[in-house]
């Protein structure tokens, strides 16, 4: 049986706009409710994986209504969105408990959800903008939702810088209808194929990359990055690293650049550098850092970073007309390396926060030697260190081994040198991690503490389990053929995608 | 030429978001660079002595439902109207909660200063 | 704030029936005349400001109470989802305007045309109308915690105490 | 044709003030003359609807903005950033202005909607069928809640995602202890 696409927005929404009017007596209701909504929305993704096709809205034909688009490359996102929001869902259910207002944070949260679900099912730039909206505004919300002085002043950078984003992007929509005529992605694939790129559609395409790329936090316009996260708490710093920067800035951007704009060698040079300085930068700044969750913020710029230089050293290699095979393999890499970084640095998120709420604190030197008092939670943390420094069999592993192989293949050695250097690094600031949280002398403060409970070990424990097979993803050249494939064939086609997919 | 200074608009507001320190100046200039870019959506689809998308009695046929050939000569583009009513309700939104963070920020910090709100590192 | 003087609350009083009224007709005849759900929900919202100025948050509170506009918010959105929901299970498609196509088509230009339009007009002007409502009334709160906030910062900065 | 000159200068001119005067109040205030500015210049533009939605939302929006701005001790926060990051961002800007202006020779003459000049658009159908289509004689609803009511949907949620953002963040106490953990 095929889902209709506008259940994965509809369901959130329904129950979002429930849970306020429920009374003060009915929480636990409330709470159920929406871990059963996240659940069913993880159960619908898993069974409508693999299915291409175009929904229309209200019926009309194509260039009428708006149409949504359910292929491999938003199929890889979608469940990487229901799959991280159940475990945050599922872990917020105790963590929230030290805060207020629970159902207004679990009405921004599904909120959030049903947002990044209509941006990665749109078929429609302007819809796109409108569901970007709704996941950024519940962001801003749910990143002051502590209501302290770090949490309002992180709230407030990232709402202005956000807010200038949306804006960038709403003049290059503005631009491109413009130009085209057309709000649809596949019309405006067609008209650019035809008519070729113009000043007013490059200048478009420069706001495009400006506003998604602050919306990703790519280095130059990664500011906000290291307050909003860290400070938001911690089930949404995993959603906002784990998915929202990816579906609302790197999905976005992918999905514009090879299905709507077409590739070309200058932009994929640009995604190149923003990804080995985003690489580079947030490397180095991470392993300067004290506070824990500071820390995982900066290294999400890093990670990003991988994702973005793999996307790029695709572009670059597509728009040379080189070999298909290595293209597909840099995007490949990236592709991976991004469902890879959604399920670790979540997971690592939720390890923080659990260590958080059992210390009070998130400064690694008042921390230590928390193994023996929380194993859990530090098994969960060793499988995602080891997984995202790239110590062999996890996945993190060959997600950069593959690029690094791109990048060998295609010639471009120092872009394999940076890769390696900056896994050196990551290896390094999770090292530390290791050292200062959980080894080493426990303090005599924390000889209190005790490990996390319920539904957040169960959160953390079967991200773990997750994370450690997701190996196999690109092992088993079944599961790579199901799973990967599909998403990088989508952006191989190109402009021809989106064209094809209207036309079925 | 109108597109040009409806640009100036744009980066009047974006000059000032980015350089000013008052917390409500970064808002306001927020708010005017959205201004902008709803004005530009609508120049988008003026047509010089054009007509309102809104039909009256003599436009239609209304046994068959049908439009004058006079009326779809002279209207202007619905779209981006309707487009531009979409983003003015977005920008309320966001408006609201900017307002919301400033007035609880100062009531925590007693600034509307930006570079006084620095608890965090940068 | 105990309200403004007895002319402005006399005034207001009235004037706040006629623009409620106003509202309303925007809201009605948003798919023929220019207006619309949003704009008759802003007005709607707008009357209450106006009695919140003249006479104080504590008369609107007991008028319209927060908790109410709350779920007058919630019940807004939901009956907008929920024509959409209607669409995809009567009409086969989300968001199909199944009343036009199906039941009623109208007469151009009447009241009841347009199908679910109309319907939806409503369901946004309550929506839009609840919730201007709540985030002024929100606002509205912090005034006299901040003036106290900014003598004690004043203070802290002089280094002696007002007041 | 004027008139939209006039109008647009009149804007930015209010802009300019806005963005320099030391007073947040005057700056506001400023914010709405450019709304109403906007508001008129849409009227000229035939667009009445979004005439009337900007004026109730400039009226609504500038409630929320002075509310920010009485009875404060500190509304005249004068100055910029630090000078070096000023000069670099309007550097910046200004190369961004200079390299944007050129794209809007791309574009069709003004007072030449896209729809006229690309056959196949979506709009010339909204025009000639919309009534048919979806019943309302007014083209711009027959497309803000028929044809395109999906975006509505999203344009209401993050109303409603705004405003309960709004009251989270208004909230008065944000953090609670925990109830002592069953062991």
């Amino acid at each position: 049986m095929s889902v209709p696409l506008p259940v994965f927005v509809a369901i959130p929404l329904v129950v979002a706009f429930v849970l306020p009017a429920l009374g003060k007596g009915l929480r636990p209701v409330a709470t159920f409710l929406a871990n059963l909504a996240m659940i069913s929305l993880l159960v619908l993704a898993v069974m409508s994986f693999g299915d291409a096709r175009v929904y229309q809205v209200g019926g009309w034909s194509i260039p009428l209504g708006i149409n949504m688009v359910l292929d491999g490359f938003s199929s890889l996102l979608l469940l990487a969105i229901t799959a991280v929001g159940t475990a945050a869902m599922l872990f917020s259910t105790r963590y929230m408990e030290q805060y207020t207002a629970k159902p207004k944070y679990l009405t921004l949260f599904l909120l959030m959800v049903a947002g990044m679900n209509g941006v990665v099912l749109s078929g429609d730039i302007f819809n796109l903008y409108v569901f970007l909206e709704i996941a950024s505004i519940a962001s801003y919300a749910l990143v002051g939702f502590g209501g302290e002085h770090e949490e309002l002043e992180a709230s407030f950078k990232y709402m202005v810088l956000g807010s200038i984003a949306s804006t960038f992007v709403l003049f290059g929509i503005a631009l491109v209808y413009g130009n085209t005529g057309s709000l649809n992605m596949a019309y405006i694939a067609r008209a650019i194929e035809a008519t070729g790129m113009n000043a007013g559609l490059a200048f478009a395409l420069s706001l495009f990359i400006a506003g998604f790329g602050l919306k990703a936090a790519l280095v130059p316009f990664h500011a906000w990055l290291p307050d909003a996260h860290p400070s938001a708490p911690a089930p949404i710093s995993a959603m906002l690293s784990g998915v929202l920067i990816k579906a609302l800035g790197i999905y976005a951007l992918t999905r514009l650049i090879f299905n709507v704009f077409g590739v070309s060698i200058p932009v994929g040079w640009v995604l190149i550098a923003l990804g080995i300085l985003s690489m580079v930068a947030g490397g180095l700044l991470a392993i300067g850092q004290w506070d824990f969750k500071r820390l995982l913020a900066y290294s999400s710029i890093s990670q990003v970073g991988y994702v973005v230089l793999g996307i790029g050293l695709g572009t670059v290699l597509l728009a040379k007309g080189a070999s298909v095979a290595w293209a597909s393999l840099a995007i490949l890499g990236g592709l991976f390396h991004l469902v890879n970084h959604s399920v670790y640095k979540s997971l690592l998120f939720l390890t923080s926060g659990a260590v958080e709420m059992a210390t009070g604190t998130r400064q690694m030197r008042d921390l230590g030697g928390l193994a023996d008092r929380m194993p859990v939670t530090r098994a969960t943390c060793m499988v995602a260190s080891a997984s995202i420094a790239g110590v062999p069999p996890f996945p993190g592993f060959w997600s950069k081994l593959i690029l690094v192989i791109a990048a060998v293949q295609a010639g471009f050695y120092w872009i394999a040198a940076a890769i390696v250097c900056v896994a050196v690094c990551t290896l390094i600031m999770y090292l530390k991690v290791q050292r200062y949280v959980f080894l080493g002398e426990l303090p005599e403060h924390l000889r209190q503490v005790r490990e996390a409970k319920g539904s957040m070990l169960v959160a953390m424990v079967s991200l773990a389990v997750l994370c450690v097979f997701m190996s196999l993803l690109v092992l088993v050249p079944a599961l790579r053929a199901a799973v990967l494939q599909p998403a990088v064939d989508v952006l191989l086609e190109g402009v021809n995608h989106s064209t094809r997919l209207i036309d079925l | 030429m109108l597109y040009a200074l409806c640009f100036l608009l744009f980066m009047i507001g974006l000059y000032c978001a980015v350089v000013k320190k008052n917390m409500v100046k970064i808002v306001i200039g927020i708010v005017v660079m959205e201004y902008a870019v709803n004005l530009f959506l609508i120049m988008l689809g003026y047509r010089t002595g054009g007509t309102a998308p809104i039909l009256s009695g003599p436009d239609v046929d209304v046994a068959t439902k049908t439009v004058s050939a006079h009326f779809l000569a002279a209207v202007v583009d619905p779209l981006p109207q309707a487009l531009v009513l979409t983003s003015i309700v977005i920008s309320l939104g966001s408006l609201a909660l900017m307002i919301s963070i400033c007035i609880r920020t100062y009531t925590k910090y007693g600034t509307f200063d930006i570079t006084e709100i620095r608890r965090l590192r940068g | 704030m105990k309200g403004m003087t007895v002319i402005v609350k006399t005034v207001s009083s009235w004037v706040k029936v006629l623009i409620f009224l106003f509202g309303i007709y925007i809201i009605l005849f948003g798919h023929l005349s220019p207006g619309g759900g949003f704009a008759g929900g802003v007005i709607l919202a707008s009357s209450y400001v106006l009695l919140m100025l003249a006479f104080g948050r504590e008369s609107v509170e007991k008028n319209l109470p927060m908790s109410i506009a709350s779920r007058l918010d919630c019940l807004g959105a939901f009956l907008f989802a929920l024509i959409a929901i209607l669409g995809l299970v009567v009409g086969g498609s989300f968001f199909v305007n199944f009343l036009y196509q199906k039941y009623l088509p109208g007469e151009p230009f009447a009241l009841v045309s347009g199908g679910t339009i109309p319907l939806s007009n409503l369901a946004i002007g309550l929506k839009v109308g609840a919730s201007l409502f709540l985030v002024v009334f929100a606002l509205s709160k912090f005034r006299y915690d901040s003036k106290s906030l900014a003598n004690k910062r004043l203070s802290e900065r002089t280094g002696e105490p007002k007041e | 044709m004027a008139i939209f000159y006039i109008l647009l200068v009149f804007m930015i001119i209010a802009a300019i003030i806005a963005v320099e005067t030391k007073n947040l109040l005057s700056s506001v205030i400023c914010v709405g003359a450019i709304g109403f500015g906007g508001s008129l210049m849409f009227l000229f533009l035939r667009a009445p609807d979004i005439a009337i939605t900007q004026i109730v939302v400039e009226v609504l929006g500038l409630i929320i903005l002075i509310r920010a701005t009485i009875s404060r001790d500190l509304t005249f926060i004068s100055g910029d950033r630090e000078f070096f990051g000023t000069v670099v961002s309007i550097v910046i800007i200004l190369v961004i202005f200079v390299a944007g202006i050129r794209v809007f020779d791309a574009l069709p003459a003004f007072g030449v909607p896209v729809f006229a000049r690309l056959p196949g658009t979506a709009s010339e159908v909204y025009v000639s069928r919309g009534l048919q289509d979806t019943g309302a004689t007014k083209l711009v609803t027959s497309v803000y809640l028929d044809y395109r009511a999906y975006d509505t949907l999203g344009e209401a949620t993050v109303l409603f995602t705004a405003i309960i953002g709004a009251m989270v963040i208004l909230r008065d106490k944000s953090r609670k202890l925990l109830e002592e953990p069953d062991a």
